[in-house]
């Protein structure tokens, strides 16, 4: 009997989800679930076009021979279709903080800062906030610093923005017209009432929102034999964890 | 060679600004102890585009009196306790940016250009607080489309480690190009080495291709593991246990001053 | 592999942009026949940043619109006859450039600007009659200061020739940069190769450093000294006899007309 | 008895002499004199620190490794201290045409362009105007199309500009602030009556004009020694012409 999705493989196959028809996704060094979702979805598509997957500052998944730079150019060129942003706050609006909390620049919390955010958050079409922690110290409801808004003004370039937003709790879209986050699906085993108290900005949803799909079987062996495996690689610390959790589960 | 690294060290003066690499693409770590030693201070840091341990531990050893960075962390060892103290106590002063951007400055330098302009950035607290950049309207746009211009960084020394050099001075950095981008914008580049290479690495095309010409090339050390505890590309992994030490020991600025003994007392 | 070579360069359309290297650089000759023989026009080349022998057959055969250089010559071979023709009978159009103007452009679409700024220029006659430049006032200096802005030059099409490229099409361009910065420009990327090399370019990092990634990369074909009569740097040498064969040939629309026919007969 | 200096060798001398404490020169593909001029400065300086040469276009004296961008950027970035410059036509103002003549498009002559000229004249501090042709066409009172200026108006970023003329004939420099040429030295053999018929343009000079010093003997042998050795390598053609003008002179 196989045994039921792990919540972090519930995260991992939306990822592949949200991913689908990309042709390059980039995803940072210390990004294991985005990772395990776009090699996921690449597994999915096997036979056929494949998306091209680049890790920031890993050796093997790196398709750049330009410095650092390159990914930053390759995203104003249109060529990468999608990116991941966390946030230590993101608000109603979409708007993430990577700088810190209170008046900038002296802050009582530091975070390290923007990174590429206020560049990517603009130029790639799918930019997926990802963020595990889902409690109202990240989800605000005004950003303390705005490292990169969700939003611009008309007359403002932007050819791309957010799309999702995945938590531990549930997945949200974007709508960019109204502006704000709508309800997608609830993972297993969460309330609307938890979210809402979780969540510290206002949100669009159903009476009943689905529950966040579970992955096949045939999905969930693709995750736990090739894409584990070639997680590993790159990420070694998390995959055995994965792997622990596994074990443990079967043994339960 | 450590009288060689003194000596490059000494190079570096009260108030200069320095461009340092990211993490990953070769700090020279060996440098940090004789910049320390050398003791110029309020010194401006050019992380391009982000800042960690040698950062960390230069703020640390109050050098430094202002940092341009994307970011400041430890990576896998989470934050940069230095840096996240100094912004704090605000003993340090703030240039936050976005990586694409100080490439943009250095860029700017390398081809001479008073400024680069860029997109994104519109909107955003890190633009607001860059007294330092402008807004125009795209000059070649119809309707109103307003465009950030980052003026050229021009550091004075550019530092960092690579695994080999000739005797002439030209130094292989592979395809880690924002090294020879710091290298172009800067007046001085200084350089260590895991060893020095008896062939003139621009002898042969393959080579060549990988090569950072000594024409930007100040002066070049050799320093076997130079990087670590940080890692070289193709060379040696990063040693994220002593990262993990040197986090939680800086957590105070007297462990941090300890650690900093400790270190020293190792390479006495 | 005279099919794929055809099939390539089936992709060109009427009046599209194609970015062409210069002599040196690796011009894929190869492909030249091909190109007449599909018999797309009114194209609009851009030399990157100069142009030689190809622009000048693309330009005898009829091709060619609108040329976009620093400059068209043989080298030791002289004047490109069908060029200075063309010019002269004013058949085509002229975006006359300076080397770091050519660039500049692509740099920009490289970095998705919609422009850079550059330096010089400022009271020549290639600024007067660019009409597609702008001059603005250096919006960080204190009293005026005219500055040029290049718009982003955005081909539909890069085509060169290199010594290898793999079984994924990563491509080994070695020092030659501008064959890189071409391709982050253009939408779509030719490339004829000496050969093709079983080793992936990428998995080491002495040959990454020379290598453009497949990512920019749309189709790769065989075509050995596919550069003749030009060189190939670290391969062959420019075949100057040839070059002078065809600058005198191509002194009239006759002879050039003959000398082409000549070159389809040896090749079919 | 050492053979009398051929103009060539006075020519290359004199370019030597205009390079004294230059640290980088580049030299077009097809120079083989200012080649040659940056050889023997090298020479000369053996044991100081000596002057680099980068040769466009050539592999074995090529420092650059960023493609054909370089060499500009290296200018911008004022590590160019000297540059040699042509022109099919160059008038009193020292400014340079590379484009051709008649009225621009549709010129009657058409030469291949301007190259980086539009670049380098204003950003090399040392450009050498170099061209062996002077005759009333070349050195013309105002050119036909400006492809780089020879003085800039104040407000103009201008770091560099022409230092110097040199022909077949003479030797003059420039000067900015009056702005004009002023004639340095008649080569030997040339007269100031031969020099004004030929020149298209006024220039200042002396009564009795000084003549080009001619190397000494030391030089002289360094000269066609080390110096034409190492043309050779890069410059076959023109180091074997060379050779047979030594030989033919020493026969006479």
């Amino acid at each position: 009997m196989t045994l039921a999705p792990l919540p972090r493989e519930i995260l991992i196959c939306t990822i592949a989800r949200l991913l689908d028809g990309v042709r390059h996704v980039a995803v940072g060094a210390s990004s294991p679930m985005p990772a395990a979702g776009a090699m996921l979805r690449r597994a999915l598509d096997e036979g056929q076009a494949q998306v091209r997957l680049s890790i920031l500052g890993s050796v093997a998944h790196n398709f750049f021979t330009n410095g650092s730079a390159e990914l930053f150019d390759s995203a104003g060129q249109g060529r990468l279709d999608a990116f991941f942003l966390g946030g230590g706050q993101i608000d109603g609006q979409a708007n993430v903080n990577l700088v810190g909390v209170g008046d900038y620049p002296q802050t009582s919390v530091r975070w390290p800062g923007s990174f590429g955010s206020a560049y990517l958050y603009f130029t790639v079409p799918r930019v997926i906030l990802f963020r595990e922690e889902h409690t109202p110290r990240v989800m605000v409801e005004k950003v303390d610093f705005i490292s990169a808004p969700g939003i611009s003004p008309p007359g403002v370039y932007r050819p791309g923005g957010p799309v999702a937003l995945l938590t531990s709790k549930a997945l949200f879209r974007f709508e960019r017209d109204r502006p704000g986050f709508v309800l997608e699906s609830l993972h297993p085993r969460h309330s609307l009432d938890e979210l809402r108290a979780a969540t510290g900005f206002a949100f669009a949803h159903d009476e009943d929102p689905p529950v966040t799909p579970a992955p096949d079987a045939a999905t969930l062996a693709l995750l736990r034999g090739r894409v584990l495996d070639e997680l590993e690689e790159t990420y070694p610390a998390f995959a055995a964890d994965w792997r622990r959790e596994l074990a443990a589960h079967s043994l339960a | 060679m450590q009288g060689d690294l003194r000596s490059m060290a000494s190079r570096v003066r009260p108030g200069m600004c320095l461009a340092l690499p990211v993490d990953y693409a070769g700090v020279s770590m060996a440098m940090t102890a004789p910049l320390i030693q050398n003791g110029a201070g309020d010194l401006h840091l050019v992380c391009v585009p982000t800042g960690g341990l040698q950062v960390d531990q230069l703020i640390g050893a109050g050098l430094v009196g202002l940092v341009e960075t994307s970011a400041v962390s430890l990576g896998e060892a989470g934050g940069a306790p230095r840096f996240n103290a100094a912004v704090k106590s605000g003993s340090i002063r703030l240039r936050d940016a976005t990586c694409p951007a100080i490439h943009a400055g250095l860029m700017a330098a390398q081809k001479g250009s008073p400024f680069m302009p860029m997109r994104g950035l519109i909107g955003t607290d890190v633009l607001r607080h860059r007294q330092d950049w402008r807004v125009i309207d795209n000059p070649f746009a119809t309707e109103g489309d307003p465009v950030v211009l980052i003026p050229a960084i021009h550091p004075d020394i550019a530092i960092f480690h690579a695994p080999m050099a000739d005797r002439s001075g030209n130094v292989w950095i592979g395809r880690r190009r924002e090294l020879a981008a710091m290298a172009y914008a800067s007046s001085q580049t200084l350089v260590t080495v895991e060893r020095i290479v008896e062939q003139n690495l621009l002898a042969d095309e393959t080579t060549a291709a990988g090569t950072l010409p000594a024409l930007y090339v100040t002066e070049v050390a050799q320093a076997p593991r130079g990087a670590w505890p940080y890692g070289l590309w193709g060379e040696y992994p990063t040693d994220t246990a002593e990262l993990m030490r040197y986090a939680s020991a800086a957590r105070s600025a007297e462990g941090f001053a300890d650690y900093m003994a400790g270190q020293a007392k190792v390479q006495a």
